[in-house]
């Protein structure tokens, strides 16, 4: 339990020295260092996992206390809980065959080595985000994961457009994080303290529940989450962010950064759950972006764009389920998520990989025979995306669906939106698999996918299936859930409602039972799709209500009064350093001369002649 | 008497002082600030220390005074600095310094007459000075010998020549 | 002279021995090579003897008082001369003429800094500041085929000259009124009586105390360059050869600081509300100063000596507010030390750096286009710069970040609004120019024509700073109570 | 001898004196000897004080410090003068005016 500290040390420093040798290092040792950290610290997670099965009692380790202001004593330790073993599992896990698949994936790019440091930097933060005992600690990590990850969505920078991409994602999360860090200043300021822990005691002694001032600290630290997760309304940076290198996609922006926005608001329940108003919101949050998403996924024919909408769709399931306090099954949903979306991901890069960059599904196809491991990843994948019965993703869905059912008065329209959600899911899921494994085939893959790149695959779909067995140790950190199982009917349309989607999609896109070409080529319809497709008109709409008229008061006040106040800050500046430039004129005498002037001027004043 | 004594040696310390510090050739100069350095010996004997005078005398106006001599007689300057000199002489170029030192004075001077006290000097032999320098003050004697060896050596090296080259372009 | 005398007095010993052996091998033998060895081996005899007297608490005559603050700064500085040294090989050994001179000067120089440290009587104060004024002349002129380095060192001897003559002359002041030159009965401890220190004490006596004060604080202020006593800097420390730049800007002016601070609290300074307001005015004007000259500076060294100009104004709101903190002011020695200390090696990395690539380039100054594609060229090296700049700057996880949030700490207790509101200012202008920096040595590399390479030693030193630097701003616990547990 | 009777503040008020005297010759003048002079005469001035103050006490701490300042005066004056040597091997001229480059 000691070398807790060293889980996130061991990627940290392989980051250093990989940016220290700046791509030195041949490409052999690259890889070694970039996987092999990573599966050091996986087997370090092992050790400490096994040891905190026997004997689960969270421990939090104080390395040292940053800085002591007064009562404000932030410090650097970390804290061990069940939440923190299935978080840090997940990511050195999945991070390691992440790892291990872009040695292959990446090993023929320039910047090899930049690359493995980037992640491995982003491993360490991830893994200090999640220990982190403090909130404070915490933010250092949610930044730090930011940063890599606007580094890695413009990984290849030289193409302007991912460069936007990069910024967009980062400026995007940025008004999330600003939410956030506000909100961190008013738990400071009312309750003097930032360690988890504490804050939910003292929140608990202060403030009364539903109270003003923990429903403003949660929204505010909620709108960090939101950005972080690509929720409603700050969702539209996740499918720019595709740019990136399909595994960062794989780790980043699909199994591990993006949730931290549910791990924020699952470990600090205690403090959420002292305002129902931003719990309820939460929920809604959660409904409204799933079926925006699962929508949107549905028009799109950009492989990852498809896995990106869903993912946005996914994560809303997971802040329903925190939002109707079912903590443990929004983890769980987080869990088997990481694992098939991890594997889709890592699937469409192999494809992506295999068919010269091509993105587009439409002009995929036939690819079951050529492509065997893949296909069969895609079908493990989509399926428990689909939450088809026993795969990973059906048990934790299920989960979520049956809690959100026995919320009181709310409870069954979000079921019902959960529901519809979950057709749309299951259909647009293997709409991508008829469309691209199936049909004739356009693209002829040129190489086929090496052990390094499969065996990921592999061991991620075994995950994909049994993952919803694995019983997570998350009794002690969550408060225990009635599990009021619902009524027969709503538990068999809980359970059997993807097969419905399935079949439609079997309808409508393998078999084209079902010429629907004439409805949807109806004018209104074609507009509704386009509406769709571009993610509901969000960015627009963003364009539309922020961006221009941001850019209308700047250019109106770019000559105007505020403005002139800044510029006059500079000139002055520049002018007053001008100025005293000036006076440094070399001369000894000119010296001298201030020399006296400041001993007489001194002497004048402390003896109070002036 | 001796009160006399003082004025009259404070005011050829001023008069000197100020003669030599307006004077275009430095040899002058140097005349002067040793009659300057010889009247504030004097003082220190009213003081009542004689030990000091003696050592004003020996190492200020003797050793002091007479390095300066042969630095000037190394460079032998001879006329060529004394037209810049003269040119600089004119009022602009002091009116300004002379204002600032005056409010300065002025500032001191005002203080020190606050000053209401009656010096009762007792003559400290040299014998005394000897027992505290090698008493309490026996670090800083050590210390001043490294400080004076940090002069030698950096003097040392900063007067000497650099090549040949160099040298030759001096006689050039 | 007692054994503990002895043992107090070793640090300063070992350096004196190192001078001797020095300048007898420069009398038999030249060989750079052995006077770097033999300086290096004097500079960690030294240290070992500081680290073993690091708790003792001794007054060695009333000269010298040995104490573990005292003791703390001689390490700094101790470190800051033997990696001095490693830089000044790298820049000495491809100069023609004889070299050997300079590091008997720098072990001079080291010793007074450690003689001034260690001060408590105007007797070692003056000799320190003077031992360690004439080996930096000396060092200063050093290539003295060089025109800037002769105009540097003529400029310092002249302003540095009469600046410790009103500091002697603001002493005489003070000895006239009370009778003393030990510290701790400067202003106190009074000859006589009836000129007792304080409200009650007769009018003329304040007075002229405070004309001695303010003659002192001229003298002590042109030494840490505060303005308005600020305009020698900038040209001394471009005309130094640029180790000695990195001398002045660390080891001579925290030395002069270290001794500054224990005549403030161990003399009472603070008691004089004049005296206060009089440290007041020199920060604000030295924040702004320092910062607006800085601003656009092209030049490397002198920007560095700007900067050096406001550092030295944020370090004085320490001093200021702790007068209204503490009654014996002694709460301005812990913040003071520990951004002292950052502000040491954080700048000791960036002058190491400059006389790395001037050493490369044969050439005595650099400037912004000097460093740029830096990143590209020697990001270890980059890197380190980096990390200086921005602890300069102030950023989290630096020294520097921790040392201003002390010290703003300390004016937020004592309710020194204007000082802090400057204080931001200042940060803010400073800011922009660190960070120009910073981006200039991510621009295109093919401007520049330098290339990079300083040997092991300063690579290992300037690596070794960096990392202490981040030490500091990431684990500052161990430094603040060792501190605070002697102080 | 009869007792001598000098006033302290006349001791220093003559110290003053050659103190402003000193600086005023360091502000007008550009020939380095002549500085390193100015810098001499106050020095000087500081000596003089101290030792003016040291008889008012009767004691033997000021006429110390007078001695260090002669050491230190020494040690400056030699370095300085080396520099003068220097100067005008380089510049062939004393004028500090001339000698200054560094600017801004």
């Amino acid at each position: 339990m000691e070398n807790l500290p060293l889980v996130p040390l061991i990627p940290f420093v392989s980051a250093a020295l990989l940016i220290a040798t700046a791509g030195r290092l041949p490409k052999m040792v690259v890889g070694l260092l970039g996987a092999g950290s990573i599966a050091a610290a996986g087997l370090l997670v092992l050790n400490i996992g096994i040891e905190f099965l026997r004997d689960p009692t969270p421990m939090s380790i104080h390395l040292w206390t940053w800085i002591s202001i007064n009562e404000f004593k932030p410090a650097f330790a970390f804290y061990l809980d069940g939440l923190a073993l299935v978080m840090m599992s997940v990511i050195t896990g999945v991070g390691f065959l992440i790892h291990l698949y872009s040695t292959e994936f990446m090993q023929d790019d320039a910047s090899f080595s930049r690359y493995f440091a980037y992640m491995n930097l982003f491993v360490s933060a991830m893994l200090i985000l999640v220990l982190a005992d403090n909130l404070l600690l915490m933010f250092l990590g949610w930044e730090g994961v930011g940063i890599c990850s606007y580094l890695l969505v413009g990984f290849w920078y030289q193409d302007p457009a991912n460069g936007a991409a990069a910024r967009k994602a980062f400026i995007v999360t940025r008004i999330g994080d600003t939410s956030m860090a506000l909100g961190l200043f008013l738990l400071v300021a009312e309750l003097g303290t930032l360690n988890i822990l504490e804050v939910a005691e003292i929140a608990k002694e202060r403030w009364e529940v539903g109270a003003t001032i923990p429903t403003i600290a949660c929204a505010l630290i909620l709108g960090g989450g939101l950005g972080k997760s690509a929720q409603l309304p700050l969702q539209t940076w996740l499918p720019d962010a595709m740019a990136g290198p399909t595994p960062c996609s794989a780790l980043i922006h699909a199994a591990t950064m993006v949730t931290a926005g549910v791990y924020l608001v699952a470990r600090n329940h205690e403090l959420f759950m002292m305002s129902p108003l931003v719990m309820s919101a939460i929920s809604i949050i959660g409904v409204a972006t799933l079926l925006l998403a699962a929508f949107t996924a549905l028009n799109q024919h950009d492989l990852k764009k498809i896995l990106a909408y869903s993912t946005i769709s996914q994560i809303g399931y997971m802040f329903l389920a925190l939002g109707v306090g079912a903590y443990s099954a929004a983890i769980f949903h987080l869990m088997t998520h990481a694992f098939f979306k991890a594997l889709l991901f890592l699937g469409a890069g192999a494809v992506i990989h295999c068919l010269h960059h091509e993105h587009d599904i439409f002009k995929m196809g036939g690819l079951r025979k050529k492509l065997p491991v893949v296909f069969w990843s895609f079908l493990i994948g989509s399926s428990a995306l689909a939450a088809l019965p026993f795969t990973s993703g059906w048990y934790s869905k299920d989960e979520i669906l049956l809690a959100t059912w026995s919320v009181p008065t709310l409870g069954p329209w979000l079921w019902a939106g959960g529901i519809a959600g979950a057709v749309l899911t299951a259909i647009y899921s293997f709409r991508l698999v008829f469309v691209v494994f199936w049909g004739e085939a356009k693209t002829i893959p040129d190489k086929q996918p090496g052990l390094r790149m499969s065996a990921p695959l592999i061991i991620l779909c075994v995950f994909s299936i049994v993952g919803g067995l694995i019983n997570m140790p998350l009794e002690q950190v969550f408060p225990s859930q009635t599990n009021a199982h619902a009524a027969g009917p709503v538990a068999w349309i809980t359970m059997t409602i993807a097969i419905v989607g399935v079949l439609v999609s079997y309808l409508l896109y393998l078999r084209q039972q079902i010429n629907v070409e004439p409805i949807l080529n109806k004018p209104a319809l074609k507009k509704l799709r386009y509406f769709w497709y571009s993610g509901w008109a969000m960015d627009a709409l963003y364009d539309r209500l922020l961006v221009r008229p941001y850019k209308l008061t700047a250019s109106l006040l770019k000559t105007e009064l505020i403005d002139r106040f800044y510029n006059l800050i500079v000139e002055s500046s520049v002018a007053s350093h001008r100025a005293l430039s000036i006076t440094q004129n070399g001369k000894l005498r000119t010296y001298a001369i201030n020399l006296v002037v400041g001993i007489a001027l001194l002497a004048a004043f402390l003896t109070g002649i002036v | 008497m001796t009160l006399a004594l003082f004025y009259i040696a404070g005011a050829i310390a001023l008069a000197a002082t100020g003669i030599a510090l307006t004077r275009v050739n430095a040899i002058h100069a140097l005349i002067y600030l040793v009659v300057s350095l010889l009247a504030v010996a004097f003082i220190f004997f009213l003081l009542g220390a004689p030990f000091a005078a003696v050592l004003e005398i020996v190492i200020y106006a003797g050793a002091i005074m007479v390095l300066f001599v042969f630095v000037i007689m190394m460079l032998n300057l001879g006329n060529r600095g004394t037209v810049v000199e003269q040119e600089m002489m004119n009022p602009s170029v002091w009116i300004i310094p002379s204002l600032l030192c005056l409010i300065l004075l002025i500032e001191l001077s005002l203080s020190i007459a606050s000053l209401k006290s009656e010096t009762n000097p007792i003559v400290v032999s040299a014998k005394e000075i000897g027992i505290s320098l090698f008493g309490p003050y026996v670090l800083a004697v050590e210390i001043a010998s490294m400080l004076l060896l940090a002069g030698l050596v950096a003097a040392n090296h900063i007067g000497r020549r650099l090549s040949k080259m160099d040298q030759e372009k001096d006689e050039g | 002279m007692t054994g503990t005398d002895f043992l107090a007095l070793s640090p300063i010993i070992a350096l004196a021995v190192g001078a001797s052996v020095l300048l007898l091998q420069i009398a038999f033998l030249r060989n750079l090579k052995l006077t770097t060895g033999i300086t290096v081996v004097t500079f960690l005899a030294c240290l070992f003897f500081l680290f073993y007297i690091t708790k003792l608490n001794h007054q060695t005559t009333p000269l010298l008082l040995v104490d573990p603050l005292s003791t703390f700064f001689s390490i700094v500085f101790v470190l800051c001369a033997c990696i001095t040294t490693f830089i000044s090989y790298e820049y000495l050994k491809n100069r023609p003429g004889r070299n050997d001179e300079f590091f008997l000067l720098v072990v001079l120089a080291t010793m007074g800094s450690i003689v001034l440290t260690y001060a408590t009587h105007l007797a070692s104060f003056i000799l320190g500041l003077e031992l360690m004024g004439i080996a930096l002349y000396g060092l200063i002129a050093y290539p003295h085929q060089d025109d800037m380095s002769l105009e540097a060192a003529i400029k310092y001897l002249v302003l540095s000259g009469a600046s410790s003559a009103a500091l002697l002359f603001g002493f005489a002041l003070l000895y006239a009124i009370t009778g003393s030159l030990f510290f701790p009965d400067l202003l106190s401890g009074l000859a006589s009586p009836e000129v007792a220190v304080g409200p009650q004490s007769p009018f003329w006596a304040r007075q002229l105390i405070l004309l001695g004060s303010a003659l002192i604080l001229a003298g002590i202020s042109f030494k840490l360059s505060l303005a308005p006593f600020h305009m020698w800097t900038p040209d001394v420390y471009e005309g130094s050869p640029a180790p000695i730049t990195g001398f002045l800007a660390t080891i001579s002016k925290g030395a002069v600081f270290a001794a500054t601070l224990r005549l403030y609290v161990i003399g009472e300074f603070h008691n004089f509300p004049t005296i206060v307001t009089g440290l007041t005015i020199l920060s604000i004007i030295s924040i702004l100063v320092g910062n607006l000259l800085a601003l656009r500076q092209e030049n490397i060294k002198r920007l560095l000596a700007y900067s050096s100009i406001a550092h030295f104004g944020y370090l004085l709101i320490a001093l200021i507010a702790a007068g209204t903190l503490t009654p014996n002011g002694i709460s301005a020695i812990e913040p003071s030390a520990y951004y002292l200390a950052g502000y040491i090696f954080t700048t000791l990395i960036a002058t190491g750096l400059i006389a790395a690539i001037s050493s490369s380039n044969n050439e005595e100054n650099a400037n912004l286009s000097d460093i740029a594609g830096l990143f590209w060229k020697n990001p270890l090296l980059a890197l380190c710069l980096s990390v200086s700049l921005l602890s300069l700057a102030g950023i989290p996880l630096t020294a520097g970040f921790i040392g201003k949030l002390y010290i703003f700490q300390m004016g937020v207790e004592a309710g020194a609004w204007l000082l802090l509101s400057i204080l931001i200012i200042g940060s803010g202008i400073g800011i922009y120019y660190y960070l120009r920096l910073i981006f200039s040595m991510t621009t295109d590399p093919s401007s520049s024509r330098s290339t990079l390479a300083p040997a092991l030693p300063v690579t290992v030193s300037l690596i070794t700073l960096t990392i202490l630097v981040l030490y500091l701003g990431i684990y500052p616990q161990p430094l603040m109570e060792y501190l605070l547990w002697n102080t | 001898m009869n007792p001598l009777i000098i006033p302290l503040s006349h001791v220093l008020m003559l110290a003053a004196l050659l103190f402003t005297a000193g600086l005023l010759g360091l502000l007008i003048r550009r020939n380095v000897i002549f500085i390193l002079m100015s810098l001499e005469v106050m020095l000087n001035a500081a000596a003089l004080a101290f030792v003016g103050a040291s008889a008012h006490w009767g004691q033997t701490d000021g006429q110390i410090i007078l001695l260090l300042i002669l050491t230190i005066a020494a040690a400056e004056v030699a370095v300085g003068l080396g520099l003068v040597l220097q100067i005008q091997r380089r510049f062939k001229t004393l004028d500090l005016d001339v000698v200054s480059r560094m600017r801004g």
